[in-house]
């Protein structure tokens, strides 16, 4: 599904440093409009900090990142880059939806309340029309009857519907999963990958950061497998599943495999 | 909140029923346990309790009928009066101040931080005593206040005396002082809220107040209300220090009756029932609001009110059910 | 209505005073213009000063500044705050034009402010009913627990003599020193100390308060001070020093203040004429 | 902490080579932010400090020579040496009546759960000042103390004001009020920390006792300190109440120095600035305390100083690195 | 290796209840020394409650426990059966390790110190030879190197591996192991059960609530799967596993089977 056109996220040369410590060493992907493209990779590879430099957590040293081709965090004016005011890059992140590894929903909001926060409350949108979207958001993750429930009610899977359900009520244009489904119980992946798989078919552009190489090979428009703060592979599932190129690929696509099984 | 399905019957594997070696023991049938030791404790307290209500009501130093008289006069009224109008004026000036303080001491801005951190050093190192005798006599520093460019001409200017009356003094010093104090306290509430909520109200693209206001805050409040209830407490009792500026708090109202009648005894018994009777009000105010912030911290809303009392923390990954 | 309200008796009410134009002339303009002086006490000093539950005063004080007044042509104004550090900042920074006291005038006070004096105070003691203690004059205060006012002139003059017992062979005197007359007057009453030193006048009122649980003792007696002078405080230098003083000479001359002292029995602590800075002026 | 092997390459796929519709944009070459407000700002700040300090120095009133002499003078040290004295019984005695009164207030025990909570609501209710009267002049309610059956004879008796010498009547006043405030922190503290803490001591055999003092009290620590400075350094302030019990701290000392001399402005700044000193100490005292209680509470052990004092809860599931 | 003789554990018809819901509804179970007994079950079905009873972390409300022959929490005295009191209570828990599945190390506590704390405070042994043997038991869970680290300094298995020696350095004649890896990232899994597996192969004494069904299949002795408070079926691994006999237990197991595979 690789489309050719304006991409939707651009990232060229991206470079992030922790004090001495360089996490990202110029990372360059497109994402195109529509696309679902899952970044694997070992712990410390730097894939949370890239999604987090999508939507302008962390500033990036070097590089650029564009969305929908406006640069993120930054201004070209007068022929100069300068930094954008914190005001500006909100209304940046406003098209772009996160989901977190640990759901971080706001405990002291029901569900309902969670969802509807940002649409009423940064977009200004009418609240009667924002409560209606968001039972419609909540019925298509399976959680209609949990409205009113708070969160510390919910199980982890439910939560991370929710979270998801919240990301989307702002209707953004690309939503980045960071691991949502990695502090989940065994029992309770299936639902959100569940609720996943159901977006993707939808046709919304999304980058997930995940260990389900099942969900990766199913969904997965493109496949990168990120390394020491680098993009050491990228195709589709089946080139970077079944056939890695990398040998640092394979090694790590081993572990998730079945003992006894081989990486073909 | 779980409900295990009631028809679930108990479909035992067979191995596990083969009887074990001794006789079948069921702790249902156990002795209720016995606490001699909480009875011998009660009846000491009880009887504690008694000697004590018994020395309360019969010693004639306390001079019940002194306690009675000066109860409800009109002078402890105003007193009183004005120990609570001061409290809530200077509370309300302290938490906001606090709010302010605590953002600023946590800001990524030096000159904020710094500044913040001077303030809280210095005004909970001086005396509110003598921030409220600087305040109420600044004129004898400056005897007025003016506008204008720094050691040059000066455009508009007020006589201090006339613009710091005694209650704005007073509202001065004690409630820049209780800034500082509910600035460590905010700030401490702050700390406590995952910072994971911040990057998600950012996700959102929240702006930094509303962050804060909506998010942070309802949160930390959990953590600051009940610190400062105990500083409502404090500053009731910190207004009897206005007196030094000629307004009379619970107090000194109390005091100055007895310089003139020396009924020490029971005229501060009278203060001490009115500060307790506050307090209580207080106290039941306090787990009001502390019930309402506690709102979706755990997972079974607290229904009884001691459990109000004895809210603890829980992990915040849920355990999950799944329907049998 | 406040239990407390009933005053001690006394005589009948002293004759209104006529205005001194001369003496108004003199006044600082700001006062003329305010038409009123604002005097500042620290709370009850009876019988001079006995502050009402509706913080209007009474006493020998409020009578003579009712009389001060009307020579002046000014109302007087009285405000109660607790403590010196109010009263005397508050003079500094204007809020107030004086404290008519009495307040005690030791030379070391004399250097920010001057006293226009206008009573003289003898010092006594308080002692539980039947003077257990047997206590007479200073000497026989030896070895004894004494209540003092905390840096009053009776603390000082206590601590002469807890030294001067030393050096005579009999054991010290164990001084405590308390923030103000109510807590002296309970530590007597609880036991804790033997007796309370103090000035004769509030003193004489405290025990006539007491229902007949403590007494006075060593009335009569020089007790350590030699002239010990009460007045009131103005801002060093000010015009209304003498202003206060011309009044006053003028309350003395015609009887008023004799008839004021009389009527709350304070006889015995006239002075013959008003000054200023007596106690500096002699030692 | 992690270092990716720098002899990581940077093997790029080519398909993401493909250049972008854009000319190639380096954010490294932004334009360094301006921050003119913060410059203002700080512009503002300078002036009115210089203003202050300019007022400070040459405004008579301050009289700093009066200061200076009075500085150090015998009785002044005194009178600190008071004011230490007491704040740090009278805390010693606070904390450890605290601790118990907390873990008291979260036992399951019904009486002590209710005594506590008693104890609490009477001695937070009470002002200081009246409790010390009280115990101070217990004489003169309770003339002397006895151990008897109750409302029958007395076996042992002693002279109250034998017992009570006024120091014990200051720690007592002081220290019983304070338990009340600190029981309050140290439950907050208490509950913060997590219950599967006290369960994984219990699931190792440790008794209640070792429990509470290895495991949750030094967890608790770190909430407790900080609220914990804040008292110090009001009961620093608060000893001034002795002198109703003819016991002089350090302001009571200044106050009774201008009771003499009439130098007001001067003498309570000699006080302010003592307190100033002191609460510095305690402030950097308090944050070495903070760093030892915050060890092992953050992945990187904190090694500057400003990290000290903005530490910031991290989530407890620790990330993970894998070395590639 | 289901031994005859004298079991370690022997609950019979054990009740739990916590206000109105009844968790355990009458559990039965013997675990011979020697022997890894694994629990599943759905969420909810008191597999966790069952663990914390053996040691007494929870009172049980009606049947018995004993481990090693003893009465747990309480005591046969005068034909009449006693509450014991908590010191007692304690002593019985030092012979019975416990691995939680959120760790509870104890933060404030180096690696080493969280291992010595209890025998060096509880036992009173000599802290030379107890820093001896917990270095030696660092060096077998593979953190030999780690032993002046704090636990947050530490990854999620690395920290679970700490919390099993802790329980070890008691030397417990039992562990429970209560979900020990289901807070880890998939790709820390393999790090603690692998330890476990060790500890199976020395003969230590297991019961193992978790998720993990390949290593059920692999270590576990015996697999016991719960619902709704109740031991639904048990049997070793082939047959609870490969021919579970309960739809229930059929139902559950195929959840955790790759989609497209059947239950065989
Ligand atoms: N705010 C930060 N300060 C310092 N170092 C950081 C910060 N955030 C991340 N790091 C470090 O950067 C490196 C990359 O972190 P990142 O979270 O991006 O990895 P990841 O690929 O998402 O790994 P994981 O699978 O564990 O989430 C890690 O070594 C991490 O310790
Ligand atoms: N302390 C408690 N108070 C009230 N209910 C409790 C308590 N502990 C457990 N429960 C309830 O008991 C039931 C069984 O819980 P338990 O933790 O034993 O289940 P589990 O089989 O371990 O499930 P999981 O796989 O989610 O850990 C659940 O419904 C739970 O909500
Ligand atoms: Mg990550
Ligand atoms: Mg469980």
């Amino acid at each position: 599904m690789t489309t050719v056109g304006q991409p939707l996220v651009s990232a060229r040369g991206v470079r992030k440093q922790f004090g001495p410590l360089q996490v990202l060493k110029g990372v360059d992907l497109d994402v195109h409009p529509g696309e679902v493209v899952v970044i694997l990779g070992p712990s410390g590879s730097g894939k949370s900090t890239f999604l987090r430099c999508v939507n302008h957590l962390e500033r990036i040293d070097a590089g650029s990142i564009t969305v929908d081709g406006e640069l993120v965090g930054y201004e070209q004016r007068g022929g100069r880059i300068h930094r954008l005011p914190e005001r500006r890059i909100a209304r940046t992140r406003r098209q772009i939806g996160m989901v977190f590894q640990h759901f971080n929903l706001f405990p002291h909001l029901t569900v309902l309340g969670n969802v509807i926060e940002a649409p009423v409350g940064v977009l200004r949108e009418p609240k009667a029309e924002v409560v209606e979207r968001a039972r419609a958001l909540l019925d298509k993750v399976g959680l209609a009857d949990k409205a009113d429930s708070y969160p510390r009610q919910l199980s982890g899977g439910q939560q991370q519907r929710v979270a998801i359900a919240r990301a989307l009520a702002m209707r953004p244009k690309l939503m980045l999963f960071d691991e949502p489904t990695s502090a989940l119980d065994p029992e309770l992946v299936g639902e959100v990958l569940g609720t996943m798989r159901d977006l993707a078919a939808d046709g919304l552009t999304m980058v997930v950061v995940t260990h389900e190489i099942s969900f990766a090979r199913e969904v997965a428009d493109r496949v990168v497998f990120m390394d020491g703060g680098t993009i050491v592979e990228s195709g589709t599932p089946a080139e970077v599943l079944d056939r890695p190129a990398n040998p640092r690929t394979r090694a790590f696509l081993a572990r998730f495999l079945p003992a006894g099984q081989s990486a073909a | 909140m779980t409900t295990v399905a009631p028809n679930a019957p108990a479909a035992r594997a067979g191995d596990d029923r083969v009887a074990g070696p001794g006789e079948p023991v069921d702790v249902a049938h156990a002795v209720p346990q016995r606490h001699p030791l909480q009875w011998v404790a009660t009846a000491v307290v009880a009887v504690l309790a008694a000697q004590l209500i018994h020395m309360l009501v019969t010693n004639p130093n306390f001079e019940w009928d002194v306690v009675l008289r000066y109860f409800n006069t009109e002078s402890v009224a105003r007193g009183l009066w004005t120990t609570l109008k001061l409290t809530v004026i200077a509370m309300a000036v302290g938490i906001v101040l606090g709010v302010l303080l605590a953002v600023c001491r946590l800001s990524s801005n030096w000159l904020l931080r710094s500044l913040a951190a001077l303030y809280i050093w210095f005004f909970r190192g001086v005396p509110a005593l003598v921030q409220l005798i600087f305040w109420f006599n600044m004129s004898a520093l400056m005897p007025r206040v003016s506008i204008g460019i720094p050691f040059g001409p000066e455009f508009v200017h007020w006589e201090t005396n006339a613009l710091i009356t005694p209650l704005l003094a007073a509202i001065l010093g004690l409630g820049l002082n209780e800034g500082a104090y509910m600035a460590e306290i905010v700030r401490g509430g702050l700390m406590s809220v995952d910072q994971g909520q911040t990057e998600a109200a950012q996700a959102l693209g929240m702006s930094r107040t509303r962050t804060l206001f909506r998010v942070v805050l309802p949160q930390a409040m959990r953590f600051i209300v009940p610190p400062t209830g105990s500083q409502v407490i404090n500053m009731l009792k910190a207004t009897s220090l206005v007196s030094v500026i000629a307004l009379s708090d619970l107090l000194y109202t109390v005091q100055s009756i007895y310089n003139r009648t020396f009924q020490t005894i029971p005229l501060l018994l009278v203060a001490c029932v009115w500060y307790l009777v506050i307090t209580s009000i207080l106290y039941v105010g306090q787990s009001f609001i502390e019930r309402h912030y506690a709102r979706g911290s755990k997972r079974n809303t607290p229904t009884r009110y001691r459990d109000v009392l004895r809210i603890r923390r829980k992990p915040v990954v849920a355990k999950v059910e799944v329907p049998s | 209505k406040d239990p407390s309200e009933a005053q001690p008796g006394g005589g009948g009410e002293t004759a209104t005073q006529q205005q001194n134009a001369a003496l108004h002339d003199q006044l600082p303009d700001k006062i003329k213009q305010a038409g009123k002086l604002v005097s500042v006490n620290s709370g009850s000093f009876p019988p001079y000063e006995i502050v009402g539950s509706n913080r209007e005063l009474s006493g020998a004080a409020a009578d003579l500044s009712d009389a001060l007044g009307q020579i002046l042509g000014v109302k007087i104004e009285h405000v109660t705050v607790e403590g010196l550090s109010g009263i005397l900042t508050g003079i500094k920074a204007d809020r107030y034009d004086f404290a008519l006291g009495p307040i005690g005038d030791f030379p070391e006070r004399e250097t920010d402010n001057d006293f226009v004096d206008w009573v003289q105070e003898f010092v006594v003691f308080a002692v539980p009913k039947g003077n257990p203690k047997q206590i007479k004059d200073l000497d026989s205060a030896c070895g004894l627990r004494i209540a003092v006012q905390a840096a009053g002139s009776a603390e000082k003059v206590i601590k002469t003599q807890s030294q001067k017992c030393t050096a005579d062979g009999k054991p010290a005197i164990e001084v405590q020193s308390y923030k103000d007359q109510p807590s002296s007057i309970l530590s007597v009453k609880s036991g804790r100390a033997d007796a309370f030193f103090s000035s004769q006048a509030p003193l004489t009122y405290f025990v006539q308060q007491s229902n007949g649980e403590l007494e006075l003792a060593a009335v009569g007696q020089k007790n350590g001070f030699d002239d010990l002078f009460q007045g009131a405080v103005v801002p060093k230098d000010s015009a209304l020093r003498d202003v206060l003083l011309a009044a006053l000479q003028e309350l003395f001359d015609n009887g008023t203040y004799a008839k004021i002292m009389a009527k709350w029995g304070l006889d015995g602590n006239k002075l013959d004429k008003p000054g200023v800075n007596l106690a500096g002026s002699k030692g």
